[in-house]
């Protein structure tokens, strides 16, 4: 295997296929690769089959922009900023979109399948729930669960007899994305990824991808990232390009860099419960902006300074959060 | 001991009394495992007050953290201060997995005689569901693997009912698959088997399950009737052990709640 | 549950029974709970049931003293310093412990099952070798097999079709044995571990087991060790007694604290292949002293000196290791 | 480029040769997996020499050490110096299994046919062996489970045979349990099957395996001959492809080995 190459946002996305599977890093609303959503979109692909452990602003978007035919996650929101994933649920209710639903344990227990080479692990999370009603296996109804399919499993799930100390659980099938879009806030010349705060579940979801991009705060020599090896989470060669890109999880937060940015969420939220709202505002952030920095200079300084973390603390303090701050 | 100084009936909210009830089912030294918003008041009411002891642990990987700054969701950087474990979603849901979770905090958006709680949607669901929800997130992991679960609901007729229309997290007698016969938990959980739902609290009242693991209605907050209650749920609601009212907030509660754990008026406005 | 208890470590390894199933921290000839392997002999404890990651000094001391009675492992020795776990090969070839092999892997993989609650854990390592071979299932032809031992699986492993991805692998059953005695650098007064340099396979052995003696260099304020919860691995409510001993995982290493004490090792190695030799070495070091203290004393200070480890390396630059330095 | 500078007979001990041979086998940008002693001064010669882009994984935990001292074992403190990642078993082991790993260095006490190894006991095995050895580490995993793994081994007799006494190392024939039916190793690993054994280098000779994974000597090592190899095997050694004499070591190899990598005389006495 070679070193990771250094490349552009929009020459990374371009590898992209349509028809790709995807996952991310990130948690809900926090450390969400946004500037590679806004590419995928703008680069119009189309039927990307995204498995995350779970979804948040990124996904909401990228399925209300039409890029996306099948969403296998556990839960999709805002948070306090937006109770549902108002654009999944339309394109559902729409049948545009199809819904494969796993609880968190579990699909993260596919990720963790994928980044340990297994086919499957056990788990005895969420037995005796809809997850496992043989109704709801939604890839099977269409036909996907054949074999034919390298990345889609022949079961959604499973249940086996534990002969060792006699018991009952539950397997569910890995899942290796041919793609993993992560930002994080470090990374050495040679790959070496750092993140900091809470992990969420990156490694697993880089470790079970094939390819993984790293857009990355910063890009700092190895020699530098090296000093603490206790502090890094993937190896260089289990990262494929690499694109250094700062701000680019705006509008999700991102630790000791920057803060959720809550009011551009809950706008996004409240102007695109519809399609037409959604259009308009992919009209405006995405496709009217010629590029992240574009997009950058749109969102302005003044508003990146309140977002900016205080060292002290990891977040910002200088944010309005509240109806009474 | 001094006797509780009660507020009266107008001095506090819904919301206030519930988080309070909530906040009064952890024991002292409890490991606790709680959801974004109301629970996340709940359990850090509990540390401030008559539970220091409690430990909180948050699904996206942090435990026993000691914010000063009221976190907006577990993935929060807020999560991480002072904190005894930053790590990810495996080594808390592994724990969790493990048995050492003594009590979860969790909401819903429907819940049964029997506990089981609906999140995913309303209405027909398939593959083409007729209304969409958030999904189960850890909500029906936690509920499933922890020895106790409190769950906070708003109190409707529309979310108190006979069925659900998707069972999300599983109460005390739940589909085991593939035949989807409704069995007790304990027979589908087996070797992972430590209890289910110990109560759910509502802007009305608080609810109890019994030894078949049927919900019945505990006590009912001030301000209401057990027959109120009743007519604010669409199952039929045994009332034969109602025990009382709600014990009311304490101005040191309310204080706590208002001025050190959400001053910015976050959750609590 | 409670808070961890601060003991000292007669009392906590006072707690431990005869029969009991005993797991470790460390690796090989790194970051052993050598003092309290001492006090476990001091104490003549009898048929204890080692499930380990690897074996090292410690596993090959215990069970040539006679108190060990099953050991399930994949590999014993001294490193550099002994190429074979003497003591058990003399105890297993007299028919007085009994060995159930399994691979790296196999082992790490019944640790983690353990560690996370599952009864046991698919892998594809070491299929098609003698760790399989049904002749080698020496617990179950002991007929402990029979699901009368809460701690003992009935099966060894089993060979399973996977029905996802059309494969064939290994299930391992997990373990959860009655303790674990971890030697870690550092410990919070409630609990918190943080172990640096490598952490082995110490988070699952910890995790996994029912109940925690962690024996600590140093413990600490809470407030200091919570400054950087990234760096903690094990909560205070996954650990049952609290140990300070400084140097108690002489004569093996400790990441940035000490160096392993080489000569020692190979001198332990080259007197103790016979069964008086290794009499008489548990006469002079651990029978022959009151208690930790008294054996750090005989080792003596200038010893101890020379091992101390650099804070810039994390190892020892004062030792002498090869034959040219 | 200029023309390798060759030491000349007697001026390298037979480990010199035998270091730099599986160095040889190290393509740059490799990921290596070393096990402790002979296989970290090939990892690290190769580093040092013609393939400074290859990674090294040691079992322990640590990922691409750079150290300025000679660790002694894989748990060493010293392999976390530079390190991108220094963790443990579970993070290096599941790269392994899922494929990350394209060669590995091991060492063995017995080697048949098929490239089988041995590390577990000689003479009869059971519950009483009669001669236990240290077990299999992570030998079996490595080897099972990487692309290529290159074997360095003493040549004796005794330990190239026919039959070894405990297959604890999978060659390119192995035992599909639970029946013990020998069959080629891509039946049994099927979906993790990525190749084998590649080489066996000892004091002699490089050997390596034929299309049907059976073994046979590549090159002998000078001042030795291909019959005086087979002499000291005990299985009917295959002569028929011998391709020359191993390449000798170079001044600069032996420079690198003696004075960078193991100044102290740790390995290298």
């Amino acid at each position: 295997m070679g070193k990771p190459q250094h490349t552009g946002l929009t020459e990374a996305i371009g590898l992209i296929h349509d028809g790709d599977m995807l996952t991310f890093s990130g948690f809900t609303i926090w450390r969400r690769p946004m500037a590679a959503i806004y590419e995928l979109i703008r680069q119009k692909k189309k039927d990307l089959h995204l498995v995350e452990v779970n979804g948040g602003t990124h996904s909401d978007l990228l399925i209300g922009a039409g890029c996306v035919k099948v969403w296998e996650s556990c839960w999709i929101g805002h948070e306090l900023y937006g109770k549902i994933g108002a654009n999944l649920a339309r394109k559902a209710e729409a049948g545009e979109v199809v819904i494969e639903d796993y609880s968190h344990v579990q699909i993260l227990a596919r990720m963790v399948a994928g980044s340990m080479g297994l086919p499957y692990l056990p788990t005895y999370a969420s037995l005796g729930t809809d997850m496992l009603n043989p109704a709801y296996d939604h890839l099977g109804q269409m036909g996907l669960r054949d074999g034919s399919h390298a990345k889609i499993p022949k079961l959604k799930s499973q249940i086996v007899d534990d002969p060792f100390y006699d018991s009952q659980l539950l397997h569910v099938p890995a899942c290796n994305p041919d793609w993993c879009i992560a930002h994080v806030q470090m990374v050495g010349e040679e790959g070496t990824v750092r993140i900091e705060g809470q992990t969420y579940s990156d490694a697993e979801a880089i470790k079970a991808s094939d390819k993984v991009i790293v857009i990355a705060e910063q890009v700092v020599t190895e020699e530098y990232i090296r000093r603490d090896p206790t502090r890094n989470l993937v190896p260089g060669h289990q990262v494929h390009y690499i694109v250094e890109l700062p701000w680019a999880g705006h509008p999700t937060g991102c630790y000791g860099q920057y803060e959720t940015d809550g009011e551009f969420i809950r706008d996004f939220f409240n102007t695109t419960r519809t399609q037409e709202g959604l259009d308009n505002w992919v009209d405006e952030w995405v496709m009217g902006v010629d590029d992240f920095d574009a997009y950058l200079q749109k969102i302005g300084v003044q508003r990146l300074k309140t977002l900016k973390a205080n060292p002290a603390f990891g977040y910002s303090t200088r944010v309005k959060r509240g109806t009474r701050s | 001991m001094t006797r509780p100084n009660y507020v009266k009936q107008g001095e506090f909210k819904p919301m206030d009394l519930l988080t309070v009830a909530a906040a009064r089912e952890v024991k002292d030294g409890d490991i606790v495992f709680a959801g974004t918003g109301l629970p996340m008041l709940a359990i850090m009411l509990a540390q401030h007050n008559a539970s220091p002891n409690a430990v909180c642990i948050y699904e996206a990987g942090s435990v026993d953290g000691r914010p000063i700054s009221l976190p907006t969701s577990v993935g929060d950087a807020r999560c991480s201060y002072q904190a005894a474990i930053s790590s990810g979603l495996s080594d808390v849901f592994n724990q969790l997995q493990r048995g050492v979770v003594d009590l979860a905090f969790l909401g819903g958006a429907e819940v049964d005689r029997y506990g089981n709680v609906n999140t995913t949607g309303m209405g027909t669901y398939g593959m083409v569901p007729e209304k969409r929800l958030t999904g189960s997130g850890g909500n029906s992991d936690i509920n499933g693997l922890a020895r106790k679960t409190v769950f906070i609901m708003p109190q409707e007729k529309r979310r108190f009912k006979e069925r659900i229309d998707y069972i999300t997290s599983p109460g005390w007698r739940i589909p085991k698959w593939p035949s989807g016969e409704m069995v007790p938990k304990k027979e589908v959980y087996n070797r992972a088997f430590r209890g289910g739902p110990s109560a759910v609290i509502s802007n009305m009242g608080v609810f109890r399950f019994d030894e078949n693991g049927e919900i019945y209605l505990d006590t009912y907050h001030p301000g209401t009737t057990p027959e109120a209650v009743k007519e604010h749920c669409s199952l039929d609601l045994n009332l034969s052990r109602v025990s009382g009212e709600t014990e009311l907030p304490t101005y040191e509660e309310l204080e706590l709640l208002y001025n050190v754990i959400d001053p910015e008026g976050i959750f609590l406005q």
